[in-house]
């Protein structure tokens, strides 16, 4: 963790370690870990519950300037104390809970949503020595965790002991399962590639530049952009967001499992929800858009924790951006899409990455072969896959009466 | 190629969160309280009576309560008592004015058929849309002294439909005092031949026009 | 035992008996959808019985807004009834004075001045523009896209409400046509901002089609979706855009050819499949030809008188005899059965609303589908709960 | 399209039992319609939806029309010879006669494949109390599904032959058919105190006022 | 410190397992098996063997909970064989008899076999490592497991797409 005072370092680069240093060096060796582990956590929460607040007033606002309206703009300056006033409405109503409900499941649905949704951030390197937890298969701890959500969602679904939420809580299951296949199978070359699963491994085998400005992130290789596509797709269908938000699709079944539950625990899984966006994006970007380095050389003075929130916060904004546009698809369509299109691509894909690291020599010529070779094994089933998938839906032209 | 209608759709909801920081056109909204939307002056909402002068708005009704926009009112909403006794009006004649004269506000849809059917340009729509009462029965039940609202209160709501009426009512009110006269004229002219045949019947009233 | 308190008389014969499937696999689901559902339009109510996801049996039920329209038609005179026909399709409140104003004339036999069946003609094509355009944005919101089609569909909406209040006095509740003409006459300026408003609105569609007509998820959503056939679609009555996606060019307006419909050159556009899709995609061609007849009726309106100087407002007593008045409303054929019997009021007074006839089908369509399809199906048909309990 | 008389000329060749006949309208209108027996209406309806000069394949309109008794009082004169020879005396007898009552289903029928006009087809019930049952043309023409529901819903005519017959508009416990000329409203009326006629009397009919006070609203 | 720790997780991981079989629930009976095997889980942790205990959690509390859930869920349509048949004398024996045979037979393994005690510090294998070994001297091993999850997964899609056809064919 300490890792030797290279040059060029600034102060900001490592204030954040200073100050925890500051606050827990006079304590003995078991309590000093201990508080610099409750450091960590509160450090986690505290930013990013402020990031939730500071997502649902930003989705808001957006939304609305996509649609020609300013958004929430009464509570405070441009609307920026909204997210507090959603809290205080959402914490002062009344939790109801049905009479015949399972209230233990109830009450535990909720509870463990969050909470494996709160413990997913503890892999993920957001500077250069900031890691909560340096675990050796972080990223399979990583999705572990992930893998509780369902679990969460069926009790939800099943405690509240209502039509609707029994046949939401179907649905979610199937998508969740359908695309927990995907979102694995598309961080595989990452792990291949770098040959480790830990994050940090990862983020360090992205911090070399190639040809001295363009920084050899996995995203700019053309198995590394397609991993990232199915990554960012399938992330989507996992935090239940636009065109997979299926299961609280509101012109169908109302709000899906989530029909029963009001108050704080309403506020529990839209707040799990979030986080789960956030986590992933997070994981995204260290898989992908290599963590927290700094996308040119001369950028390098800025503090790392800098360039990984600004990759985190572009990423964020394109959910929201496809939340505004897309409509959603049905159960069927959304199986199909994943079992049919996603998992046969990125099997594919991992076919793509054994060929790019068994060809890692190759200069000239035969670089541009490799390359080449590459981008075909990519873009030829995306483009078979998709004529099949979409047979026959094609924007019709029309005759008119004589 | 599967995804160019979405990537097309990104591309539109993109240039509408852009151009909604710089076009007018892409950000429509007028926000209420601080900003109101500009009222076309042919807005319509709520009757209401129109009176001669401001000093006296209740005196001075144009309306003769002759009960036709009572009986023409789909929702049958507007209640009129008529006056036993006769009061004056703008030219002088002596008309009935309605003792009683209710509308109740919470049947009324403003369909503006009253101001269609009356004869005496007497009620007229209102541009009032902030009516909100906290009570459902008492304060909806207009009476004479809410409904009338004086002459220039109209000019200042419809200016093009109330200098209209007014050109009107003006030229009614000349052509029945000219045809007075000459009925006054004609009287005397047969007055001044003291041993005319037995005078004619006297001219008909000046009736309203 | 009176014939009404008996069940009704069992389905004896009758080719249209719906088999439903009798013997169900599984524990069958039944949801009742509405009258309070985001997705049903108003007060209207599905009970759907489902076997997993499949819709088995699908019953609507109607009756939540009946205030009984006739009823009160009978009871007022015919003036009177005029501002109530506002009210049935509450979206389109000019044609529906126009068809009411098109049957009271053909009884009564009153002659309508050029000016007013010009201004007809533009008030009739912007309120089908400002319909279509509020059903393409319902329709995709109830596909999922959270209301950014539906707010570009009312920001233009808004524009075209704008004029109707400027003309007549209310956004919504116009109550503009009299029998023999219209009440009060369009400005000159009032038509030069119908013409910047026509001429801006195609840049308007090209831009909404590029964000939705091309969108594999809207197509994967909606084609192939609640298909129906011509001749079905025949002889449930079905009319307007519906009857027109499954290949039946059948437009009143070229048909009967009221008005002054003849003189315009426009097309009829028809659809091929009779899904979702297809009633859709019709709905927006129409809007591009009712843009051709606003430009060239713009083009040659004339001047004049806007009101028939023999029609009396008050005291009109039509000769006994019935008259059968229809037009081309944007939802379909809207029609107007008038028996008068010489009085002030009318002696039978009733609507054929296009929303209440085009519902028959519903059920055929959903059959097979999932939930989800069955509220882009109702979306796609259309209707204005005023107008089918009236 | 040929006119109704040759229709109806056309369809008692076809048909020898049925009793066509054609009801002029007086009104400038002119739409005049073919009144057709109860018996016969289901076969002169697929007739004249399958032959094909005619193809009236699409029934864009079914009515009910509620005809009560009527008292129609004919005014015959009668000249009675003056016994005093003077000039006979010329005395109108009124003789009241009284028509039955009737419920009348119209329907406006189209034709879109050979695009033509309305032909109105108008059905009869006996009478408005026991018999008021007419065949159904749901089998023939799906379109008058519902509105044929509505009107057994509104007016009380039977529609035998019906696949779901059922009231449409109404709730299902709602006894009487509100469109009916003799209907009553029922009492329990939701009252608003607006101030005029015959609304202000059936309120306090249906609340007496309390205490000498205001009727409570 | 930590052996207590390690005493309080057992007892938990014993006491979820026992109570999941006496409870009438049968989905909180279902969740409190999934405890447990978290428990289980933590275990690994303890040995050091990170990828084993993240693995457990993927494949037991991710997949197999959903499939036993699932399982509960669609079978509980026939509640008439869930009443349990009446607990007579000679089913008591029998059950006490079935169990202290187990017990006899996993005591007789567990005290025969020289087992080191007290917590032994394993070789904390890195995740490289692990994989090098599978794909080394363990490659056949691998293999024949890889073998048996695709015809699990065949035989379970061939079944589930007969029992849809016989369904499909039924009401057309």
């Amino acid at each position: 963790m300490n890792a030797a005072q290279d040059t060029g370092e600034t102060l900001l680069e490592r204030a954040p370690q200073a100050l925890r240093d500051l606050l827990t060096s006079h304590l003995p060796e078991p309590w000093r870990w201990f508080a610099n582990s409750l450091i960590a956590i509160v450090a986690i929460l505290a930013v990013f519950g402020l990031l939730f607040a500071a997502l649902t007033l930003a989705e808001r606002k957006i939304l609305g300037r996509v649609q020609n309206r300013p958004g929430p703009n009464r509570t405070g300056p441009f609307g920026l104390l909204q997210p507090i006033a959603d809290g205080i409405k959402m914490l002062s109503k009344e939790d109801i809970v049905p009479r015949d409900a399972d209230h233990l499941l109830h009450f535990l649905a909720p509870v463990t949503l969050l909470a494996s949704s709160i413990l997913a951030f503890a892999v993920i390197p957001y500077g250069r020595h900031l890691i909560p937890v340096e675990l050796d298969a972080a990223v399979l701890y990583f999705f572990c965790v992930g893998a509780t959500t369902e679990l969460a969602v069926f009790m939800a679904g099943w405690s509240s002991h209502n039509k609707y939420s029994l046949l939401a809580a179907m649905r979610a299951l199937a998508q969740l399962i359908s695309y927990e296949l995907p979102l694995l199978l598309s961080w595989l070359p990452v792990v291949m590639i770098s040959g480790t699963l830990s994050t940090t491994g990862i983020v360090a085998a992205q911090s070399a530049w190639r040809w001295g400005w363009m920084p050899t992130w996995h995203v700019f290789t053309p198995w590394g952009l397609a991993g990232f596509v199915i990554f960012m797709v399938a992330a989507l269908a996992e935090s239940n967001r636009s065109p997979f938000d299926l299961p609280e699709a509101e012109s169908e079944l109302i709000a899906g499992h989530l029909t029963e539950y009001s108050g704080c625990k309403y506020v529990f899984f839209f707040m799990a929800e979030y986080f789960g966006m956030t986590a992933l994006s997070g994981m995204a970007v260290t898989l992908f858009l290599g963590g927290w380095h700094a996308p040119l050389p001369s950028l390098e003075f800025i503090p790392s924790y800098v360039w990984f929130g600004a990759k985190l916060i572009t990423l964020l904004m394109g959910f929201i951006w496809i939340r505004a546009t897309f409509p959603r698809l049905r159960i069927d369509q959304l199986t199909r899409f994943a079992w049919k299109f996603l998992v046969p691509l990125a099997l594919v894909n991992l076919g793509t990455t054994a060929f790019w690291s068994l060809s890692f020599g190759w200069t000239g010529p035969l670089l541009a072969a490799r390359c080449t070779v590459a981008v075909i094994l990519v873009v030829v089933p995306f483009v078979l896959l998709g004529r099949r998938l979409s047979s026959g839906l094609t924007p019709r032209t029309y005759s008119y009466a004589p | 190629m599967l995804g160019t209608g979405l990537l097309q759709g990104l591309a539109v909801t993109a240039k509408n969160f852009a151009g909604s920081f710089h076009d007018p056109k892409r950000l429509t909204t007028v926000e209420y309280p601080e900003k109101k939307s500009v009222i076309p002056e042919a807005f319509r909402n709520f009757p209401f009576l129109v009176s001669e002068n401001a000093e006296d708005p209740m005196g001075t009704l144009r309306c003769v309560a002759c009960q036709i926009c009572e009986k023409e009112c789909p929702p049958q909403c507007i209640y009129i008592e008529k006056s036993k006794d006769k009061k004056p009006d703008a030219s002088g004649k002596m008309q009935i004015y309605p003792a009683v004269f209710r509308i109740d506000s919470s049947v009324c849809m403003n369909c503006q058929i009253c101001v269609e059917v009356c004869p005496f340009d007497a009620i007229k729509m209102d541009h009032v849309y902030e009516i909100a009462t906290s009570e459902r029965f008492e304060t909806l039940l207009l009476d004479r002294h809410d409904l009338a609202k004086p002459n220039s209160y109209f000019h200042q709501i419809r200016p093009l439909e109330a200098a209209e009426v007014d050109g009107r009512l003006t030229a009614e009110r000349k052509a029945a005092e000219e045809k007075a006269k000459a009925a006054a004229l004609a009287k005397a002219a047969l007055a001044a031949k003291p041993a005319a045949p037995a005078p004619a019947a006297p001219p008909k009233p000046p009736e309203q026009a | 035992m009176s014939p009404f308190d008996a069940s009704p008389l069992s389905p004896s014969g009758g080719a249209h008996v719906r088999s439903v499937v009798d013997e169900f696999h599984g524990d069958l689901l039944e949801v009742s959808m509405g009258p309070h559902h985001p997705s049903t339009h108003g007060v209207f109510r599905m009970i759907v019985t489902l076997d997993g996801e499949r819709i088995v049996k699908l019953k609507p039920v109607l009756g939540y807004l009946h205030r009984n329209h006739e009823k009160i038609g009978e009871s007022t005179s015919y003036l009177g009834s005029m501002p109530y026909t506002d009210r049935l399709d509450y979206l389109n409140a000019m044609t529906n004075n126009w068809a009411y104003a098109l049957a009271v004339e053909r009884l009564g036999g009153l002659a309508v001045p050029e000016r007013a069946e010009y201004l007809r003609v533009i008030l009739a094509e912007l309120s089908r523009l400002q319909n279509h355009v509020c059903l393409a944005g319902f329709l995709l919101q109830d596909t999922g896209a959270s209301g950014t089609p539906l707010m570009y569909a009312f920001r233009e909406r808004e524009k075209i409400l704008e004029l109707f209040e400027s003309l007549s006095g209310s956004r919504m509740m116009c109550n503009f046509q009299r029998f023999g003409g219209c009440r009060t006459d369009a400005s000159s300026e009032w038509l030069g901002q119908v013409s910047s408003l026509v001429n801006g609105f195609g840049a308007f569609l090209d831009e909404f089609e590029e964000l939705i007509t091309g969108n594999e998820i809207l197509m994967a959503r909606t084609q192939g979706v609640g298909v129906m056939k011509g001749p079905a679609a025949v002889s449930a009555g079905i009319t307007g855009p519906m009857l027109r996606a499954c290949g039946v060019g059948y437009d009143i307006r070229k048909v009967d050819a009221y008005g002054i419909y003849p003189r315009f050159t426009f097309r009829v556009p028809i659809g091929s499949h009779g899904d979702t899709y297809d009633r859709y995609m019709i709905r927006i061609l129409e809007m591009r030809e009712s843009i051709g007849i606003l430009q060239q009726a713009l083009r040659d309106i004339p001047a004049g008188p806007i009101m028939d100087p023999k029609a009396k407002l008050r005291g009109f007593r039509p000769k006994p005899g019935e008259s059968y008045g229809r037009i081309e409303g944007p939802k379909g054929e809207i029609g107007f059965y008038l028996i008068s019997d010489g009085s002030a009021n009318p002696y039978r007074y009733r609507v054929r609303p296009p929303s209440f006839v085009n519902l028959t089908l519903l059920e055929d369509l959903c059959l097979g589908h999932t939930i989800a399809d069955s509220v882009v199906i109702l979306g796609s048909i259309d209707i204005v709960l005023g107008e089918v309990d009236r | 399209m040929e006119p109704l008389e040759q229709i109806c000329s056309r369809l008692l060749a076809r048909f020898p039992g049925a009793e066509v006949s054609v009801l002029p309208n007086p009104g400038p209108a002119a739409q005049h319609s073919l009144l057709v027996g109860r018996a016969s209406v289901r076969e002169i309806a697929e007739f004249l939806r399958d032959d094909p000069l005619l193809r009236l394949d699409y029934c864009s309109n079914a009515t009910g029309v509620d005809w009560p008794e009527k008292v129609i009082v004919d005014v015959t004169k009668v000249t009675t010879p003056d016994p005093a020879g003077g000039p006979p005396k010329v005395s109108e007898v009124k003789t009241e006669r009284l028509q039955p009552g009737y419920l009348e289903v119209v329907y406006h029928l189209y034709s879109m494949e050979l695009r033509h006009g309305p032909v109105v087809l108008r059905t009869r019930t006996v009478n408005r109390t026991d018999q008021a049952s007419v065949p159904s043309l749901t089998p023939v023409w799906r379109s008058a599904e519902f509105q044929e529901r509505e009107i057994f819903d509104l007016f009380g005519v039977v529609f035998e032959g019906h696949p779901d017959l059922r009231r449409i508009l109404m709730w299902d416990g709602f006894k009487d058919h509100p469109m009916r000329r003799d209907y009553v409203e029922p009492e329990d009326y939701e009252w608003e105190p607006t101030p005029h006629g015959d609304l202000v009397e059936k309120a306090k009919r249906a609340r007496p006022p309390v205490k000498g006070g205001e009727p409570v609203a | 410190m930590t052996t207590a720790l390690l005493i309080l997780i057992a007892l938990v991981t014993l006491c979820s397992a026992a109570t999941a079989m006496l409870l009438r629930n049968l989905i909180h009976s279902v969740l409190l098996l999934i405890g447990s095997w978290i428990g289980v889980s933590v275990f690994y942790l303890f040995a050091g063997a990170e990828f084993v205990a993240f693995a457990q959690v993927l494949v037991y509390v991710g997949a197999v909970s959903m499939v036993v859930l699932f399982a509960v869920l669609l079978t509980r349509r026939s509640r008439a064989d869930m009443a349990v048949s009446p607990d007579t004398q000679s089913r008591a024996v029998s059950a006490v008899l079935a169990a202290g045979a187990v017990l006899a037979v996993l005591l007789y393994a567990v005290l025969l076999t020289p087992l080191p005690s007290g917590i032994s510090q394993g070789p904390s294998a890195n995740v490289r490592q692990i994989g090098t070994e599978l794909m080394g001297t363990h490659a056949a091993a691998l293999l024949v497991i890889g073998m048996i999850l695709t015809v699990a997964t065949l035989g379970g899609v061939v079944i589930a797409s007969t029992d849809g056809a016989s369904k499909k064919e039924g009401p057309k």
